[in-house]
C-alpha cells in the first residue's frame, strides 16, 4: 500500500464523503471535496502517521472551458516520514472558492494569492488576498484558457506593436 | 537642459566648445545601474573584471540624477514601464538611453503571448541605441556603448538649432 | 608664506596704500590659491582613486579608449571630462525641496574643508595663516560641513537623503571626540596649539634612530594616531564608513537629489576633507614637513615634498581601506565611537599627560 | 530601543534601487532605522512564462526555463528536461547523463559566485564581488566553448543535450577547478572571516528550522538553518546517487544557527562540494557516445500529469506539467525556490535595521525573474 492510498484511506475515514476520487494504482493522486478542506488540511499536517508539514507546491489549472471547473493542485511532503501526496480539489468556473489553507502552511499565502491572481479563484479566509504579480488594477485572470490580451494598459499598447520579425 | 545651451551662434569659437563639450560629455557617459532581468547580469559582468566599462570612462550611479546614461536592460513589463519612465524623468539633461536586449528592443522572446510585456522600452522613452541580442555579450553591449559616444560626440550642444 | 607675508609684500611696492584693500587682496590670493589646491587634489585624487581600485580589482580603470576619444594616455584626463561634463549638466532642484537650503547645502559642505585648508601647514613657511589656534580652528571648522549634510538630507525631500543626513550627523559628532582627544594628547607634548608650532615641535630625533615624530615619542601618541585616523576617516564618510551615503542601502544618501555642479562640490569637498584628515594626521603625529632623517633634506622646498609625500601616503591608505573592507551598521560605528574609540582616547590622554610629567 | 515612540515612515525600497537584486520593491515601515514591518511588492518582472508554455512545444519551452533563473540557466533546464524525460519514460545514454552534471554542477558554483559577490556587495565590499565574478567568467567560457552562449545556454534537450563535449573542454575543466580551490581561500580571507564581515552579518536574520519549513524555504537558505535536506542525496535524480559529497549545513560558527553568516557560509561549502562533483564527474564519464542518441522524434508526453522537483542552487526548483498527450503542454508549472525564500523575508527581517533588511534580503539569494516568472 502506498502512501497515497493510506492517506485517502485516513482521509476517507476521518471525514467520510470528502474522498471523490480515491487513489488509484493509474492515479497518483487524490481528489477531494473542497467543503472540508481547512479541517483536513489541518489533519493531514498534524496527524501524526501523515505529518505533511512542508507545503511543495500549489497550481491553478485550468481544464479548459468545456469542463466548467478550475482545479487547484496541492503537493506536499513531510520532512518526518519523507513521503508526498498530491490533492486536487476543483471548483466552479463562474464562482471559483475554495477553503484557504494558508494559516496552516505559511508559504500557501503567496501560493494561493498567485493562483487567486491567475485563475480569479477565491481562498476563503486568506487574510491578504490581493493580486500578487500583476498590478492592482488588472482586468481579467490571464491564465485562464479563455483570456484574451487586453489592447491597451493605461495607455501602453500591449499587442505586438512590430510585424513582420517571424 | 543646462545654462548654456543651444543659446550661441555657429562660428568658431562656438564649434571649438562645441567639440570640447561633445568630447567631454562622450568620454565621461556616467550609466545609470538600471537591471531588469538577465541583461543585468551580462551589464554587470560588463563593467566587472573582464571587460571593465570604466576604461571608456563610464562609472555606475545608483541616482538617476547623477548619470547621463541609463541602460535599459531586460524585460521592460508593464508594471514597470511607468517607473521607467519616471526614472527617464529624474535624469538630468543631457540624458541618453541604451535599450539592451531583444525584450527591451521589442519585447523580445515575449513578444507573442505576454500580456504582461511590454513591446519595446520606445513606447515610454527615447531610445539612442538598441542592442540586440538576447542577452546581448559584453562586447555587444560595449559596441553599443561606443557607437552612443559616437553620437554624442557628434552633437553641437552650444550651438543654435537651425 | 602666510597672508601677513603677502601684506607685507605688496607694502613694499604701494607703500601709501590703505591696509584694507591690501589685506582683501591678500584673502583672495590665498583663497584662490587654496580653491585651485583642492581642484588639482580633487582633479588627481579621483583619477588616482579609479585608477587603484581598478588594480585592486583586476582592472584597468579609465584608459581613455572608445571612439578615437583621446582622454590622454592611460585616461590621465578622464577627470578633466568628468568635470567639464558635470559643469554643463542640467541642474535639477526638485519641485518639493526647499529651495534656499537645497542651493546653499552644497557650498556649506564646501566651505568646511575650503577654510579648513587655510589652516596647514605646508612648508618651514607656506601656510595660508598661521594661527595661535591653528588646531583648535581645524576641529571647529571641519565639523562644519555637517551642517551643509544635514541641510542637503532635508532640503531635498527625499528619505533617502534624510536617512543620509541623520546618520552623518550622528557619526560625524560622535567621531569628533576621540578625534579632538587624540589630538589633545599631541597638545600636551607641543604646548602649542599653532600648527607650525607643533610641527617645529617634532624636529630631531628620538630612541636614538627614529625622527622625534610624534607617533614615535611615546607609546600613547602611538595609538592615538590610530585612534585620529580611524575617526579621521569616519568624519570623511568613507568606507568602512560610508554609512550616510552608503551606496547599497540608501542609493546615493545625502546628495540622492543632487545633479551636475552641486553634486560636484559634494565630490570636491569628500576629497577636500581626505586633505584636511590627512594633512592634520601628518601634523599633529607624523612630523609636518620635518624631514625623517634628521637635519638633512631640510628647506622650505623639501619641506613641501615631505609633507606631501606623506599626505599622499595617508590618502592612499584611505583609499585602499576604501575598496577592502564592508561597511559598518549604525549602531555598530556609533558602538565603536563611544564604547572603544572614546574610553581608548580618554585613557591615552591619561598616559601621555602622566609620561610628558615623569619621562618626557 | 524602542522606549521612545516616534512618528512611523513608509519607505519604498525599490524597484529600483542597487540591491534588491532586480526590480522588487519592499514596502517597509519604518521607526527612525528600525524597520517594523516589509512588505514585498514583486511582479515588476512578470513575463508570462506559464502562458507562454501553454502555446509552444514541449522543446520550446527549454528557452524560456532558461530566462526565469536566469543566474542558473542549466539547472533550469535539467530539472525541466529530466520532469519531461519522467514522463516520456526516456532512458537517456550515461555519457550524457554526466554532461549534464557536470553542467549542473559548474553552474551551481557560478551561481553560488554571484550570490556570495552581491551579498558582499550589500554589506558594502565591492572588490569580492569582482573578484568572484573574475572567476565566473571562467566558467562562462566553459559554457561558452560548449554551446556557444554565456548566460542563457538552451544546452539540455529533452533526451540528450545540445552539443557534445568540445575538445579540450575535460582539461580546461580540470585547470579551472584546480585553480578555483585555491581562489575559494581568497574569498574567506577576503570576506567571510573579515571582521566586519561578520559583524554585520552573524545573528543577522535568523531563520530558526521550523519557520523554513512552515515557509517552504529550500535549498542553502533551509540548510543554513541546520536541516540537511538536498535533493540530490535525499532524492536522488538523474545518476547523482553514484557522487561522493557532503551535505554542508549551518552550524552557527560566528552566531546562531540559522542566521546571515550561515547561509552564506553553507553556499561557499557547497561550491567545495560542487568541485568535488565535478571531478568525479569528469574522471568517470565515458569517454565516447552519442549524445543525440536518445532524442525522441516527437515529444509527446502520454496524458497525465507530473510534479518533480530537482536541487537548483536555489533550493527545490519544482516543474508541475500537465500533458494532454498533444505536443504542448496544457500546464507547465514552476514552483520557484525564490518565491518561497522572499516569503519568509517579512518573518525575519522584521524588526531589524534597515541596513540588516538588505543583507538578510541579499543573504536569501533571490532572482526576481523566478520569482515573477
Amino acid at each position: 500500500m502506498n502512501v497515497n492510498q493510506k492517506v485517502s484511506q485516513i482521509v476517507e475515514e476521518k471525514f467520510p464523503g470528502s474522498v471523490i476520487i480515491p487513489e488509484e494504482p493509474q492515479n497518483d493522486f487524490i481528489q477531494l471535496n473542497s467543503e472540508k478542506w481547512n479541517e483536513i488540511a489541518k489533519f493531514l499536517k498534524t496527524e501524526s502517521a501523515l505529518k505533511f508539514d512542508s507545503c511543495q507546491c500549489i497550481t491553478g489549472v485550468d481544464l479548459g472551458a468545456e469542463t466548467e471547473k478550475l482545479e487547484v493542485r496541492y503537493n506536499f511532503h513531510s520532512t518526518k516520514h519523507l513521503h508526498k501526496v498530491e490533492i486536487r480539489i476543483a471548483t466552479d468556473r463562474k464562482r471559483p472558492s475554495i477553503p484557504s489553507v494558508e494559516q496552516i502552511w505559511r508559504v500557501a499565502d503567496w501560493f494561493e494569492r498567485e493562483v487567486y491572481d491567475m485563475y480569479g479563484i477565491r481562498f476563503k479566509g486568506h487574510r491578504d488576498l490581493r493580486r500578487m504579480l500583476l498590478p492592482d488594477d488588472w482586468k481579467g485572470w490571464p491564465l485562464r484558457k479563455d483570456y484574451k490580451t487586453p489592447q491597451t494598459y493605461n495607455g501602453m499598447k500591449v499587442p505586438k506593436v512590430r510585424k513582420g520579425w517571424d | 537642459m543646462g545654462f548654456l545651451e543651444e543659446r550661441f551662434e555657429d562660428n568658431i569659437v562656438t564649434a571649438k566648445l562645441d567639440q570640447l563639450l561633445s568630447w567631454a560629455r562622450s568620454t565621461s557617459a556616467w550609466y545609470f545601474q538600471f537591471g531588469l532581468a538577465c541583461c543585468a547580469i551580462e551589464m554587470m559582468a560588463t563593467a566587472a573584471s573582464r571587460h571593465d566599462l570604466e576604461r571608456i570612462g563610464m562609472m555606475p550611479r545608483s541616482s538617476p540624477r547623477q548619470a547621463d546614461v541609463m541602460i535599459v536592460a531586460g524585460t521592460v513589463t508593464l508594471k514597470m514601464a511607468t517607473r521607467v519612465k519616471k526614472l527617464y524623468d529624474q535624469m538630468a539633461d543631457p540624458k541618453y538611453v541604451v535599450s539592451m536586449g531583444s525584450c527591451s528592443n521589442s519585447g523580445g522572446p515575449y513578444s507573442r503571448q505576454g500580456y504582461h510585456v511590454l513591446k519595446g522600452v520606445d513606447q515610454v522613452v527615447p531610445v539612442d541605441v538598441y542592442v540586440p541580442g538576447c542577452p546581448p555579450r559584453p562586447e555587444a553591449l560595449l559596441e553599443g556603448l561606443i557607437k552612443l559616444q559616437e553620437k554624442i560626440k557628434q552633437e553641437r550642444p552650444l550651438t543654435k538649432k537651425k | 608664506m602666510t597672508i601677513d607675508n603677502i601684506i607685507i609684500w605688496f607694502q613694499s611696492w604701494l607703500p601709501n596704500a590703505r591696509i584694507a584693500p591690501l589685506y582683501v587682496a591678500a584673502v583672495l590670493i590665498a583663497a584662490l590659491a587654496i580653491f585651485l589646491v583642492m581642484a588639482v587634489n580633487a582633479l588627481v585624487a579621483v583619477y588616482a582613486e579609479r585608477k587603484i581600485s581598478a588594480f585592486m580589482q583586476d582592472r584597468v580603470g579609465p584608459m581613455g579608449q572608445g571612439p578615437g576619444l583621446h582622454a590622454g594616455k592611460w585616461g590621465l584626463l578622464q577627470t578633466v571630462a568628468d568635470t567639464i561634463k558635470l559643469i554643463l549638466k542640467e541642474d535639477i532642484i526638485p519641485k518639493a525641496a526647499d529651495k534656499k537650503l537645497f542651493i546653499i547645502a552644497p557650498f556649506i559642505v564646501f566651505l568646511g574643508a575650503f577654510i579648513a585648508l587655510a589652516a596647514l601647514p605646508w612648508g618651514p613657511t607656506l601656510i595660508a595663516a598661521d594661527m595661535n589656534i591653528g588646531l583648535f580652528y581645524i576641529l571647529a571648522v571641519s565639523s562644519f560641513g555637517v551642517i551643509g549634510i544635514i541641510f542637503a538630507a532635508w532640503s531635498s525631500d527625499n528619505k533617502w537623503s534624510l536617512f543620509g543626513g541623520m546618520r552623518s550627523a550622528a557619526q560625524i559628532i560622535s567621531y569628533e571626540i576621540p578625534a579632538a582627544l587624540s589630538l589633545v594628547a599631541v597638545l600636551l607634548l607641543a604646548g602649542t596649539l599653532s600648527m607650525q608650532g607643533i610641527v617645529a615641535n617634532q624636529s630631531g630625533t628620538v630612541w636614538g634612530f627614529l625622527p622625534n615624530w610624534n607617533i614615535f615619542n611615546n607609546p600613547f601618541t602611538f595609538l592615538a594616531f590610530f585612534i585620529y585616523f580611524i575617526a579621521g576617516v569616519a568624519e570623511t564618510n568613507r568606507t568602512p564608513f560610508d554609512i550616510p551615503e552608503a551606496e547599497s542601502e540608501l542609493v546615493a544618501g545625502f546628495h540622492t537629489e543632487y545633479s551636475g555642479m552641486r553634486w560636484a562640490f559634494f565630490f570636491l569637498s569628500e576629497y577636500g576633507n581626505m586633505l584636511v584628515v590627512a594633512g592634520v594626521a601628518v601634523v599633529a603625529f607624523l612630523g609636518g614637513w620635518q624631514s625623517p632623517i634628521d637635519g638633512i633634506m631640510q628647506g622650505p622646498l623639501w619641506g613641501l615634498i615631505w609633507f606631501l609625500l606623506k599626505m599622499t601616503v595617508v590618502i592612499l591608505i584611505m583609499i585602499w581601506w576604501r575598496w577592502t573592507f564592508p561597511r559598518l551598521r549604525v549602531d555598530q560605528l556609533m558602538n565603536v565611537a563611544w564604547k572603544v574609540l572614546l574610553p581608548i582616547a580618554l585613557f591615552n590622554l591619561f598616559g601621555t599627560a602622566i609620561w610628558t610629567l615623569t619621562i618626557g | 530601543m524602542g522606549l521612545i515612540k516616534a512618528d512611523e515612515m513608509t519607505l519604498n525600497i525599490g524597484p529600483q534601487h542597487p540591491s534588491t537584486h532586480g526590480v522588487l520593491r519592499l514596502k517597509v515601515k519604518t521607526d527612525g532605522e528600525i524597520v517594523s514591518e516589509i512588505t514585498p511588492v514583486i511582479g515588476y518582472l512578470h513575463r508570462c512564462f506559464e502562458k507562454h508554455c501553454e502555446y509552444l512545444t514541449y522543446e520550446q519551452v527549454i528557452p524560456f526555463t532558461d530566462r526565469c533563473d536566469y543566474i542558473a540557466a542549466m539547472n533550469n533546464n535539467f530539472g525541466y528536461v529530466v520532469a519531461v524525460e519522467k514522463m516520456m519514460d526516456i532512458q537517456v545514454p550515461e555519457r550524457v547523463e554526466y554532461i549534464r552534471i557536470i553542467m549542473a554542477e559548474l553552474n551551481r558554483i557560478a551561481s553560488h559566485l554571484l550570490a556570495l559577490g552581491t551579498f558582499g556587495l550589500d554589506v558594502g565590499a565591492y572588490t569580492p564581488f569582482l573578484y568572484m565574478f573574475r572567476d565566473r567568467e571562467r566558467i562562462l567560457d566553459l559554457f561558452e566553448i560548449t554551446c556557444g552562449a554565456r548566460l542563457l545556454y538552451n544546452y539540455m534537450w529533452i533526451g540528450g543535450v545540445s552539443h557534445d563535449l568540445p575538445v579540450g573542454f575535460v582539461e580546461a575543466t580540470y585547470r579551472f577547478l584546480d585553480e578555483f580551490e585555491k581562489k575559494s581561500e581568497e574569498y574567506h580571507n577576503i570576506l567571510s572571516y573579515n571582521k566586519i564581515f561578520i559583524e554585520r552579518t552573524a545573528d543577522v536574520g535568523v531563520l530558526p528550522k521550523d519557520v523554513a519549513i512552515d515557509y517552504g524555504v529550500t535549498g542553502p537558505n533551509l540548510r543554513g538553518s541546520g536541516v540537511k535536506w538536498d535533493l540530490r542525496k535525499d532524492e536522488p535524480y538523474s545518476i547523482y546517487e553514484k557522487f561522493k559529497f557532503e551535505v554542508p549545513v549551518g552550524q552557527g560558527l560566528m552566531g546562531s544557527v540559522g542566521d546571515s553568516w550561515d547561509r552564506y557560509w553553507v553556499r561557499a561549502e557547497e561550491m567545495k562540494e560542487s568541485v568535488k562533483i565535478v571531478r568525479q564527474a569528469l574522471d568517470k564519464m565515458p569517454r565516447k557516445g552519442d549524445v543525440h542518441e536518445a532524442l525522441p522524434k516527437r515529444v509527446r508526453p502520454p496524458q497525465g500529469s507530473i510534479y518533480f522537483r530537482t536541487e537548483s542552487p536555489r533550493g527545490d526548483l519544482g516543474y508541475y506539467i500537465i500533458s494532454d498527450g498533444k505536443d504542448k503542454p496544457v500546464r507547465v508549472k514552476m514552483r520557484s525556490p525564490a518565491f518561497t525564500a522572499l516569503s519568509a523575508l517579512s518573518e525575519i527581517a522584521s524588526g531589524w535595521m534597515l541596513s540588516d533588511v538588505l543583507v538578510v534580503l541579499g543573504s536569501l539569494d533571490i532572482v526576481l525573474g523566478e520569482i515573477d516568472r
